[in-house]
């Protein structure tokens, strides 16, 4: 079914029946999807924890709508059009409405799992993403437009893209171990584009828009970083050497970026900086997501180090660009899975991973992945665009300068994250009992 | 010696402290506290329990000048804080019997005179 | 013009805003602050560490009100706070020399006389 | 040993050898107890986050108690009595004080897995029902109260009727795969008979109790979640097509509940609540607790969808009937459990699952669904009242009105959850040196 | 009767708690607030946004007091609150027309004379 | 390769194929390395909520600083030093920049995992052993400082001291299962001796310093014990009966603590407190963590119990000391970690783990056990000693006293953890557009 699937079992020589459960196998894919799911929640405290005091539940609830309604929809349709038979572009509607995991009153096994958690997997997946975008909108837009955007986006940006990279589509060449591509420099384009549809708020570059609660950022970081290893080590397809290999590097990357971004942070101003210390760490958990499995653990470290840089410098001048990409989705996600993507082909190894990169001679594979992260950019930038326009027919995307002013919590969720009691007045409704 | 305290929008408070600045007001202290006045009421939902909120953030000044100093304080104020909508705030003028600043025992004019920088 | 200065327990301030809401008085500033008086202090211990706590969560009201309306605000502070046991607060009233709406720059009466609804 | 044990291996067709572990088995078991270990300071959080200032740490402090002397109780006698050979009403001493885990000097296999695991898996479940409990009862129950009567309530509410579903006992025709009805209904139902006995807050009513923290309750949310895959998937007691389709289950459900949920908030008060979703998210995990392993995934989306209604409307008027079940257990685990034990008998289906529910037929099933659940409410509402009653015999069960209003962070505690340095003085103690 | 008005660093709170009861001091309400003077400002950054943050955290001090016990209190405070650092805020001293006691209703000197213990 | 992964597989009588890759014992080994790699952002909870609120970035970033320079340096250097051929003394570096874990082109696969995954495994070890010495030093060590100590140390204190426990060395005959020795006595030992070099915080027996944020403390020792079972259950190094033992034992003992911690805490201060409930799952999980697949279930409640007295005694005299370990690191870890140490000893069951203990008539052991002991406690202290005196040649190894007074968040990383907006103003930079 899913060529990263199929991928796997090939390079690790496997012939596992169809039918047969590994229940090892089937032991970590599991795992492997609570961890991946558990990182929307941990996006939303790290979003959270960013947002400033009025705006912290409309920045946790945007990542919540992708765990329910793009969570839905996936199931009944993302999924099919990912990864069902169909052709370069998208796939079929073989899997729609969850039809094709049952056969002979059986539940089909694949590669040594059932087939059907795969869904589950793969929709921890979709629902990440859509929750990434979040961040470069938050503090502005209307929370029913959000709820209708993301959820059109996961079926016709997500999907496909997933379709091309991995389920056998138009860039099925092109490595990308968990989602380098199809995960993060999707989101950050998305993001980008749709906080230049949106427009800044409307008191960016005039009011400092600091964090509410550092140590919630950093309960994000850490719950992600977790969660990752469920995210790149699942993304083995199995308990292997593969899995072993994504896990290690997904260890040493991260802390290999943090040490370089404590370093950058003394130099430029003597100072190293929590927010960037958590910032760190899921930069380089990003640009270790494509080559987790392909290249060897050194390797990581050289990715995890070199991914830095983009990012640290370009988050510096960010707001000075008059860019008001809130919460730097473009600066963590956009550039480290760019930086990531083409790295992989720098640094992958055959005996390591399977597939020889640039510094083993095979520089063909570095033009590979600069074609996909193009193909990727201007695919994700125009689908995001087109949905947008689309859902603005039905709801406006903005909040009024006003209600801005106010905060969405209380204008679009009537409520407050840290509700004050003080002259809260009960309101008795008729036959209510006081 | 007057005592100047005035309730401002959160949002405006930035804009006070410059003006103030300008009029070379420097020693203030800000307290948040929660304001009602003619303004709407929020209903605020919390599972089956619906509230009322009358109460608005706002931001309290206190700031305690010398007599030649009270018209451009306000002043400054009065400019920085209006929007034109309800809730911008208010001023009140207290009458101020001593001041003393703690570090050195001066007293009143002296007690707010600015001095060099340092922690403060 | 005077300005009344209120600590009441926080329990209580509701029932305080329902009574000066009855006696017409709307406009109206309140904080949260702590209180030291007569009462007794608590103990807490954080691992080995003990400590008094001598203070108490009292909210502080401040109501900028014209001379007329000094005496009915008194009033309904008094009957809406009191519960008869130590730690019910102190009223203070404080004269005041000028007040100001920012909104429109009305002085003294006039300014906190009260304005159609909208945002507050 | 267990049904739930017996009846996965024999629908699965499996002849395992007691004696050969069988290490993916292991490790899916050994994750997912910890998973469900998780979920107890994950409800500390989610009911501490709804809790008001004065009675965060209060309310937290209920559910580690759990952990505490719920633990111990549960190893040395509950697991006895709800999975040792006994009668069809409760299970013997054989397993008492953690006896019959060896043989022969060698720790007992069972099913694949080592025996032994089994009771720490299961004590995470008894767990975390009594800390639901509290959920009810919180801001006016006496700490000591509560430590003795949950310990007693896990040895002779929880076990027996564990016992009765799952330990061969009078209701093991009922399906309820991870504890719909075990768990969830019978906390409820323990909850509601608490709060009625302790009667309401002094100042219900008449005062507004807000949460204190919305974010802490979306943490909670979040890890529930999570660990709830061990609670679900690890019942499967295998890391096989059983755990997968129950995992899957676990992932759709509650999507569809907060999906349904955001509309109904909509519709209701024109705004999506946080702690509407994360409610929903509650809701819908509890409701397919007793079908996760029975039904397919589309059985679980319709059960998560019917879910949402029942428990968004009594949740809504509850405060005015007068009935202070202070955070909803009743509303959400209650009404949730009783809907997903029904539903389990309506959508359970033999391919999927191994056992036909009403619409392929079998309808007598549901009757058996709804005869457990009368058994459960009626049980554990008679035990509860008992067991209460009998605690007071030793300590009062409430707090003075006095200590309601100081709060009970303070007064039972000696501490505050955010600690005001301000004014705080040093006691200086003879000998000590300051 | 007056209202004394004191700004001192949150270092210097328990100190100066000390002093007033030694001063035989007893009720007084206390708040957080932040303060800007002759200091220094901090810079801080969070990513790509640098502020300058020239509010230092300060906790007032608000004391109503009968005549005669002005001068002890203003030098109980000048006493325990001073580091000699700029920073160590001010000292207002407010007339006051009245004071009540919400729990008993008595007025002025009586209003703040110490009672026997209880919760406060 | 390690003496911990053969003497388990001797035990357990496997005879494993070097090259076959046991799939669920790798998903086991997994997981458990990203639950004790969680232990790290958990810690840095559990401290920064016992932190004043102007000291908690910094005490975070603290822990932080061990997950990046030290993973790091660990990868690099410090696995080869515990762990490849060496001397009785220290490894040798064999396995030094991540050499040696490919054979012919293929990972290398021991005792049924790919060999590398052991580095991520061991290296979330010594990360958070790094971090627990932390908890002595917060408030007032400059950050620059603990980078390179805790750096240093990782090498030169934590891998030889694993050398000679794990790694075939010196205290190769003691039992020590996950740690008790290596990571919480020498942590604690190091702290200890770093909070005498350091000397107390300024306003140390003059000022209350009290926790900002007991939540977080819980949320802390919550995520904490969810670690502890990777921590604990993966030092199996299977998914066997010696993992379900240490992963039973390790949901017995702290409950155990626990239970006994509140009862000591409503005799002393006629309340339960939640901070000490919290410390007592730290306790209670440190002292199980030598004996945890040694002894039986029974034997880890009694260890549980028995190491609630000397820690809850020695942490309410403590401050009283004039001892600045400001956390109480040595109170928690290092008095549990002796006492589980020598428990371990006493109560170590041949049946259950393998080797026989005192009870069983070997009071040999108990006698190994005071060595190891006392060997880790002189390595430690006199090796943190050296490395604090090293570092102060480079910086200096305190901040200044008025440095601590305004609080180590703002001075060392130029950010408050609750930032206030008021009164912050953007500062303009040339080109920048506001
Ligand atoms: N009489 C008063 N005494 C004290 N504070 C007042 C008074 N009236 C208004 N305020 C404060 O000023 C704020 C704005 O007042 P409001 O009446 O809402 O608007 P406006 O001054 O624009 O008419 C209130 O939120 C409250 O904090
Ligand atoms: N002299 C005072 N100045 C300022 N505030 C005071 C004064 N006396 C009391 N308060 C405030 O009033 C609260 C209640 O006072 P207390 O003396 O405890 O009780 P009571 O007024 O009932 O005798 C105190 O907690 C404090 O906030
Ligand atoms: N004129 C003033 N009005 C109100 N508060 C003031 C005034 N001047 C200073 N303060 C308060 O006193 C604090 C210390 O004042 P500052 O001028 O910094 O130091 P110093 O009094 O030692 O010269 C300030 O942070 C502020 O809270």
């Amino acid at each position: 079914m899913k060529k990263r699937l199929l991928a796997t079992s090939v390079f690790l020589g496997l012939a596992m029946a169809e039918g047969a459960v590994d229940t090892g196998v089937t032991a970590w894919m599991l795992i492997s999807t609570a961890l991946v799911l558990l990182m929307t929640p941990a996006l939303a405290f790290f979003y959270g924890g960013l947002a400033g005091q009025k705006n912290v539940l409309n920045t946790m609830a945007m990542s919540f709508a992708a765990l329910a309604a793009g969570g839905v929809a996936w199931a009944l349709l993302g999924y099919s059009l990912a990864y069902a038979e169909g052709n370069a572009f998208i796939g079929g509607l073989g899997y729609a409405f969850l039809q094709g995991f049952l056969e002979e009153g059986k539940m089909v096994v694949s590669d040594g799992m059932p087939a059907l958690l795969d869904v589950a997997f793969q929709g921890t997946f979709a629902i990440i993403t859509a929750a990434l975008v979040s961040g470069s909108l938050v503090g502005r837009m209307r929370y029913s437009a959000w709820v209708i955007f993301s959820t059109l986006w996961i079926l016709f940006v997500y999907a496909p893209l997933a379709h091309w990279v991995w389920g056998d589509g138009l860039l099925s060449d092109a490595l990308d171990f968990a989602g380098g591509t199809v995960v993060h420099i999707n989101a950050a384009v998305a993001g980008l584009v749709g906080a230049l549809i949106l427009g800044p708020r409307k008191e960016f570059g005039r009011v400092a828009f600091l964090p509410h609660n550092i140590p919630f950022v950093l309960l994000g970081a850490g719950l992600l970083w977790f969660g990752w290893f469920g995210f790149n080590g699942g993304s083995a397809y199995g308990a292997n050497e593969s899995a072993a290999l994504a896990f290690t590097n997904t260890f040493l990357a991260p802390a290999m970026t943090a040490l370089v971004w404590i370093v950058l942070d003394y130099l430029a101003n003597g100072k190293a900086t929590a927010v960037g210390i958590a910032t760190a760490i899921v930069v380089g958990l990003v640009a270790i997501t494509p080559a987790a499995g392909y290249v060897g653990p050194l390797g990581a470290l050289w990715i995890g180090a070199l991914a830095a840089f983009p990012s640290f410098y370009f988050i510096r001048v960010r707001p000075r660009l008059g860019l008001d990409d809130s919460l730097d989705v473009f600066g963590s996600h956009g550039l480290a899975g760019i930086t990531g993507a083409i790295l992989t082909g720098v640094f992958a190894s055959a005996a390591w991973g399977g597939t020889a990169g640039g510094l083993e001679g095979n520089w063909t594979q570095v033009l590979i992945q600069v074609k996909a992260v193009i193909y990727a950019i201007v695919y994700s930038a125009v689908g995001t665009a087109v949905l947008l326009y689309l859902t603005r027919v039905f709801v406006p995307l903005r909040v009024s300068e006003k209600e801005e002013r106010v905060g969405l919590d209380s204008v679009l969720h009537g409520e407050e994250a840290y509700p004050v009691t003080e002259g809260a007045i009960l309101v008795a409704e008729e036959g209510g009992k006081r | 010696m007057k005592l100047i305290v005035a309730i401002v929008r959160p949002e405006k408070l930035n804009d006070v402290l410059e003006a103030l600045f300008k009029a070379e007001v420097r020693g203030l202290t800000i307290s948040k506290v929660m304001g009602h006045g003619g303004g709407t009421e929020r209903v605020e939902t919390y599972r089956g329990t619906t509230v009322k909120m009358g109460l608005y953030e706002k931001v309290k000044l206190e700031i305690g000048v010398s007599d030649p100093f009270v018209e451009p304080t306000i002043q400054a104020i009065l400019s920085a804080a209006r929007t034109g909508e309800v809730g911008d705030g208010k001023i009140f003028v207290l009458p101020v019997e001593k001041v003393i600043r703690i570090r050195t025992g001066e007293e009143d004019e002296a007690a707010v005179t600015p001095v060099k920088p340092g922690e403060g």
